[in-house]
This record gives C-alpha cells, structure tokens and sequence, in this order.
C-alpha cells in the first residue's frame, strides 16, 4: 500500500490536541520538517512526548502548538544553550512541563507498547518528582511486598520519526543510533515517517538487515531529504549553526513563522 | 595556569576505577572527556556507555553540539542504547553515572527541575534527565558542577529533583566527596583557597584535611589533547 | 479425493482478512502455509507474523523441520520478533492468532497443558505457547486441529490453558466457528457426513445449516503447490 | 580481556542448582554443544528458562540435569514431534514443568532485566494457569484500579546462547533471527557465548552493525563452529536429520552418555 505523501498532508493528519511522540535526541535526527509543518499548519495543544528533546519542543513552544510536554531533559545542549522559548512558555504557564526522568518516559512508552496501565519503576519513589506529578504512583509487588514506584502507560495518538531509509509503504530503516524512536513506533497508535530517502518495494527484503519499524504500523510517508535540519543526521549531515542560531535568537511567534516560511521557499 | 575544564576533567577521570560501567548522558562533555581519559589512562576497561548507545567508541571524533551523537556510534563494538543503560542501573550492574543539576545541598541532593513553584516555576531548568532513577540506582552518581556560588551550593533546595548514591561533586574550585550522608570537602583545587570555597558555598564547609587537588600530569595533559583536540572540555566555561 | 490437509489449509486461509496482522507460532506448517496462501489470493495486504520476527517473508523456501526458522526471516521487509508480536497483541493490534491444542470444550476453551493433574499428569503436552495470552487478546484466536475425536473435542476439560476470542476451529473433518459462546458446525469438509462430526464430538453439535465446505478451487491447488512444493502442509497426518 | 576458554571450562562454571537461560527456539540456534557438556559434566538440579525449546530441554531432562524448566513450549516441532525423554521426565515427577506462556517468560525476563520484582501481563487472568503455578499474582493498577495478571521476575543466573560471531572480549553478534537471546543476556547475572567465529578486536568497532550482546557482560567465549549441532544455525547450517532421530531414539541416560561421548571424540 503506497502511502507516499506530502509533508503538508502527513502533518495534516495530526489532530489538534493529539499526545504525539518526536524522535530523536535533542539535536540529533529530530524530525525537524515535520516540526515545522505542524507549526505553519498552526496545529494546537498537542501534547508532546519525548526523553531528551531539544529545537523541536522549543519551536513548538514558541510557535504555540503546546499544552504539555512528557520529557527528562529539554535543551539544545552545551553549545546552544538552553531551550530559552520552552523555558519561557512554561514560566509563562502557557505550556505544562510534565518532568519525567528520561526512564519513565520509557517505562510508560514500555507500558503503552504492552498495552498494560502502569509501569513498575525503580529508584523514583525519593524524588519530588513522584510527589507532585500525578502520572506517578506506588504499588506493591504482589510477590514480595515491596513498594515500588509506578507510572502510567503512554500511549501517543501518533509518533513522529524522521529516518534514513523508508519504502513507499512504511517499513523504516534508522541508521545508526535509535535513540527511543523504536519504542515510540510500538507504544504510538500510527506512525509518521519522514525519511532522507525512499526505497524501492522489495528494498528490505533483499536487504540483511531489516526495517525498524514495519509497515503496517505507519499512515504516511514523507520524502524529506535534509528532513533532521538544522539538526544532525546520522551518516548524512550536521546540524547547521547559522539556522540554529537564527531559530534560537527569534523572539516570538511572528517572526517564528517569517522564519519558517522563508525556509519553505527556499 | 591550571585551566578549571582541566582540573575538573582530570579529577572526573581520576574517580574512575578500573573495570567500572559509567554512564554520562547529554550536555556533558566534560564527564565524556573524563571517562576517554580514564580509559586511555588508569582504567582501560572501565566501560563507556553513553545515549546513543555506542558501547567503548574507540577514538571518538568528538562534536561541540552534543555528546549523545553518531560519533560515540560509529567506532563502538556493541549496542546497548540508552533505555538499557537504564535497565542495567535498574537491576545493580552500573557503577558509575555522571550527572549534573543547578543546586545541591549538603546532603548532596539535587535539584535540576524549577527555581520557584514546580508548577509555575520562576525559572524552568531543563530538568534532571536520568538524575531520578539513576541516582539512587548506580552504585556511585558522580556530579560536576561549572558553576560553584552561594546559590548552587545552597541549604535550601527549591526542589529535590533527586537524592540517593551521589559519591562525589567536582567543581571549578574544589571537589566533595560524601561521608556520613554528608558532602565533606575533598581537596581544594591548585590556586583556591579554603575561605574561597567557604565564600561561595551556601551551607558550612566540613573537612578531615583540606588537601589540594593533585595538578593534571603532563601525560594527562598530553591525552586531553589527544582525545579533545577541539578544547571541548572547556565549552560549558564559555 | 481432498486431502484434509487441503481443505484444512485452504479454509484456514480464507478466513484470513485483507490488511489483517496474523501470527503464527511453531509447529505450525498448516497455518503458515495458509498466511502464505491468502496473501497470494485474496489478502494480498495480510501481515504476515511469526516467531523470528520477519514481517511478510517473500517466497519463503519452508523448511520441514521448523515454522519457526530463518527462512522467514532472510526475504522479509522487517523485523518485528515474538516479543514485539505478543506486545502487538496485548495492546489490542493483532487481528489474528492461529494456535492449536490437544482438548478442546464447546465453549471453545483449550487445553495444550496436561492430561491428568497439572503438578503430576498423566500426559505431559507441549504447553499452550502463546495461547494464555493470545487467546483472550488477539481479535480472533483461529484454532486447528488435525485429529477429530472424542477425546479431542471433549465435555470437559482436564486443564483450561487458554480461552478468550476463539472464533473458528478447523479440523479434518469439519470447521466450527463460536456463536455467542459456544462452537457451532459451520460446515462439513466434502466427503463427511454430519454423522460422522456428531459420533466423534464430545458434546452435541449444534448448527443452523449443515453447509459443505467449498472445495480447494484448481487456483488455489495451484497456489499451494507453489508455495509449499514440498507438501509440508500434510506433515502433521504422516 | 580475553575470555576464550574451553568448552568445558564454560560448562564448568555453571553451578549445580544454577536458573539458567538457553537461547535459540526449538531446534533454531539452540547452544547445543553447551548442552552437551553440561550432559557430560553431569550438572544437577538445574532450573531451565527458555520460552519454546527442543533438543536442548529433551537431553537435559533425559540426562538428569534439570530440577524444573519455566517455558511456553517444549516440542521439537512436527518433523521431529515431541519431546518424548522431558515429557517422561515430568511424568515421572523427576521435572517440574512450570509452564508459561511464552510472553510470561518474556515478561518475567524483561521484568529482570529492569530491575524490577514483577511484570504486569495482560489476558492471563482466565487462564488455570494463573490459578496453579505461584510465580502468577494479580495487581491492581494503581491509577486506573483495574486488575491485571502479574508474573515475577526471573534473573537467570546465567545465560548461554550460540552465535554466528564474536570476539575474544565477549562482544556477539546474531545473525538473523535473535529470537528471545538479547533479552536474556540483559536480565541474566552473566553470560557464556558459544560461537560460529571469533572475529577480531577491533572487528565490531569497524563493523556497522555492532554487537548484540556488550562484553562487560559476558563470562566466558567459546569457540564451537557447528555449535548449535544437530539444530539449525541462521546462515551456517540446516538440521542433521540422522543425529536427531539418534538422540530422540535414546532410551535411557546411559544411552544419552555414551552418544555424547562418542560425538566428543570425533
């Protein structure tokens, strides 16, 4: 089934409000384009699932795409700095920062890809963290006794990835580090994949190694070379500073969206 | 001039025992540099496990935007990506995980989450990773710190993003090891003074001894080069 | 003559849906070779599953030994292994399981454990693989069996090793399938009588009409045959 | 480090009573010759985890090794039919079967491997094999209330499983199928690699697909070209046919002892 389609169409597809899962880690293979998609489609209060997320999340941030985001760390890292239009959204009570420690992002991924309500977790039960956010709770092992921290099922709506190599019917190949984009494809109802390139039907299966994610788990595919930009892609490119610093140094919304729709022109 | 990047990558490097599993994740360049260093030096088979999952990248490439990329990928030997990492800490089998936070107190909490109210924070910090589960899950949760002022060091956290096997803080001017549930001053890194720790730590400071922290060897010096030609180790002083 | 590996195999696969994900476990040729077959007729866009993890394996080469071996995995697309296929299943997106068992109810239970006491049987059986699991998840757990007696379709249990979604069994003689909770005759194999169903069922067969099961078409002999030159569909009869 | 060792010596290691995990499925890359010389060293009271297994839990049992074996499946397929020596086995009460099934392996495994005492399963609960076997409990989710089937964890004390490559460090790589071995070596306390090949150090650092299984975590290396003998080995060899009717055919121990010693000396 050819489920080739535009980057316009593919973010088409997600619903305002819907809890969706971003690949990749913070600078590294985010799937950017399609990033920028759901902000010129002005998409709205997605709830954003993700371990460590970097440029992504702070656009949709400032581009007002968020309720919430489910995630361990969000920074552009050491070079770039934090993630300054996040960080003021949520000071400005416009996005909920739902911290996570990178594993119970995980562990409820796990959970939803289970498809069992909860989690056990270990080591949590001393941190704030467990008191004050409410997709933590304890239980007791039914064996043992022992109290253990637990955490609630994720279940994204839809994940997001962009990869290296995609065949027109969905199966995936990432290349490289996976970071947690595999569990995201399994816990997500459908899957979106952004690819560098698309091959051939019968690609895969000629091929040693076989796709990360199998076709029928995903709606659309989009050709999207350059796809992780300004970010890095394995095996293919780096993340580009002069972009990065323009996206960083932007101050709202407005300008948000002159950006990015000079970059779409071009 | 001892450069505060050099000392505290070498004194990082220094707590790494032979044979070990250590972790660091993103944003931390100098742990990464800490442990390329301990390898090539006193502790060749302690074992580098990073994000991406590269386990023992030979010879990295090293990159300014991130130390979870492909570069740790591309030279490793085997794959046990990040949510493995985790599962080893889970279940005992990790020593060491480098970890850093914005406060810590004397108890060697640490806060990485909010200055303020969690829910409508003053400021949001990025958050504290795999502080949470990995610092009471490692054996030893070693933390550096570039900053080192009354408000890093202080005796009030605004909020415990995470407490548990901390063993040791290293920082611009000094580093701490934990006795007794307590942070006691280890030594004072070369040009630092003991009233200039006290100045600028927000809780007293305890000591045995206050000795100074052995200066980078030359055969250090030599293998920093070697293994961060691009100064990495000093990007977080910049 | 129909051979019941014939009828069986082929009335397997065409309850086989388009776009279906459909799994199959070991020993498990006769099912296998129906995925094999209903992708080739008339669900071209079925998924094929199984235990190595290949996801539509092109063309195979089937192996006697194994339903369970590389041969599904070397022409497949991608990989999704048994421990993704259970996970597919208990979050509610596998449509189809084929599983087997030695003993089954009118209720459409099934008992793949032991014949006698569980903690000392008298026979001890294979073991329901997936099934416990299966069974209640998948969105139709689809059952075969190549013996029809008695003992096999029988009152009572000696153990309940799975029940949850059955929704056909298929036989040599006939297939069943479940109306409101109990196994109803669907159709008799060409060459049986309703007589000879009822005298080797252990409980009353009830149906709404005795209907024959349509015969293999020549295009589907033909198919078969392509696929499984080597008659491993019939392995289980030798 | 170097970990190569001898066949025996890895067997050695294996302490009478240990829970221990055998990789492969059925009669697909099953550690054979390490079964052998566990046969050989007349190891006892073994407590086997495998989710479908063959040869391998056949001549165990039929060896007198095995106190219990906590699988899903124990057939060697339709071609070669049941396993006739373990099915006496647990006739007899020498074994206790502790039948799962298959994912609760999977689950007690993953349960292991993250470090924590229990997994929460779902559709077991109406099963008798919830009701029979005590490593079943339910739990009660602690967010929503429902209650699910739970199965405790398993940390094998030791994993062997075969392979198609690895280097004298314990670094391995398995081609084609992976089966349930990855998941093994992770919650396992070590873990003994039979391999196809030694490759060279440094093979996997210049290789772009990396080792399945990390060398910190493996114990001893043993070189076994044909070591998954008389099963299947993914890319290396088919099935003997003659040497399996030879070992289903045995009779007793005795039998099973002096094939063993013969297939050892050639």
């Amino acid at each position: 089934m050819d489920k080739l389609c535009s980057m316009r169409e593919a973010a088409a597809s997600v619903q305002d409000g819907a809890l969706i899962a971003l690949g990749g880690n913070t600078l590294n293979r985010a799937p950017m384009e399609a990033v920028l998609e759901l902000i010129r489609l002005r998409k709205q209060h997605l709830r954003l699932i993700k371990t460590a997320g970097g440029l992504d999340v702070d656009l949709l941030a400032l581009g007002g795409c968020l309720d919430s985001v489910d995630a361990g760390f969000i920074s552009l890292e050491t070079e770039y700095g934090l993630a300054q239009h996040y960080r003021r959204a949520v000071q400005a009570g416009q996005v909920i920062a739902n911290e996570h420690a990178c594993y119970t992002v995980i562990s409820a991924l796990r959970a939803g890809a289970y498809g069992i309500p909860f989690m056990p977790v270990r080591g949590l039960q001393i941190s704030d963290l467990r008191k004050v956010n409410d997709y933590f709770a304890d239980v007791a092992d039914p064996f043992g006794g022992e109290k253990l921290a637990a955490v609630k099922a994720l279940r994204p709506d839809v994940a997001v990835i962009h990869v290296q190599k995609a065949d027109a019917c969905g199966n995936a190949l990432i290349e490289g580090p996976k970071y947690d984009d595999v569990l995201m494809t399994r816990a997500a109802k459908r899957v979106i994949v952004t690819a560098e390139a698309i091959v051939d039907d019968g690609w895969f299966s000629r091929n040693e190694v076989k796709a990360d994610v199998p076709h029928f788990m995903v709606s659309h595919v989009v050709r999207a070379r350059m796809g992780a930009f300004p970010g890095s892609c394995f095996g293919a490119y780096e993340p580009d500073e002069q972009m990065i610093r323009r996206y960083t140094g932007l101050e709202n919304a407005v300008q948000l969206r002159e950006l990015i729709g000079e970059v779409e022109k071009v | 001039m001892i450069r505060p990047c050099d000392i505290m990558t070498v004194s990082l490097a220094r707590l790494i025992r032979d044979g070990e599993t250590v972790f660091h994740g993103v944003s931390s360049h100098i742990p990464m540099i800490a442990v390329l260093l301990a390898k090539k030096q006193h502790a060749p088979n302690a074992v580098h496990l990073n994000i991406p999952g590269g386990v023992d990248p030979r010879e990295p490439e090293l990159k300014a935007y991130t130390s979870a990329g492909g570069e740790l990928w591309e030279t490793a030997c085997a794959a046990l990506p990040l949510q493995e990492v985790f599962d080893l800490s889970m279940r005992g089998g990790l020593d060491v995980a480098f970890l850093s936070g914005v406060q810590f107190d004397q108890y060697g909490r640490v806060n990485a989450s909010v200055i303020g109210d969690y829910r409508r924070p003053k400021v949001r910090l990025p958050g504290g990773a795999g502080s949470a589960v990995l610092i009471p899950t490692a054996k030893r949760a070693i933390l550096w710190r570039t900053k080192h002022d009354k408000r890093t060091f202080t005796e009030k956290l605004d909020f415990v993003t995470a407490q548990g096997h901390v063993s040791d803080i290293v920082t611009p001017l000094c580093c701490f090891t934990m006795h007794e549930g307590e942070l006691i001053l280890k030594s004072i890194h070369p040009g630092h003074t003991l009233d200039e720790v006290a100045a600028n730590t927000g809780f007293p400071i305890r000591y045995f001894s206050a000795e100074t922290t052995p200066e980078p060897t030359a055969e250090e010096m030599r293998a920093l080069r070697e293994i961060d030609p691009g100064d990495l180790r000093n990007l977080e002083f910049k």
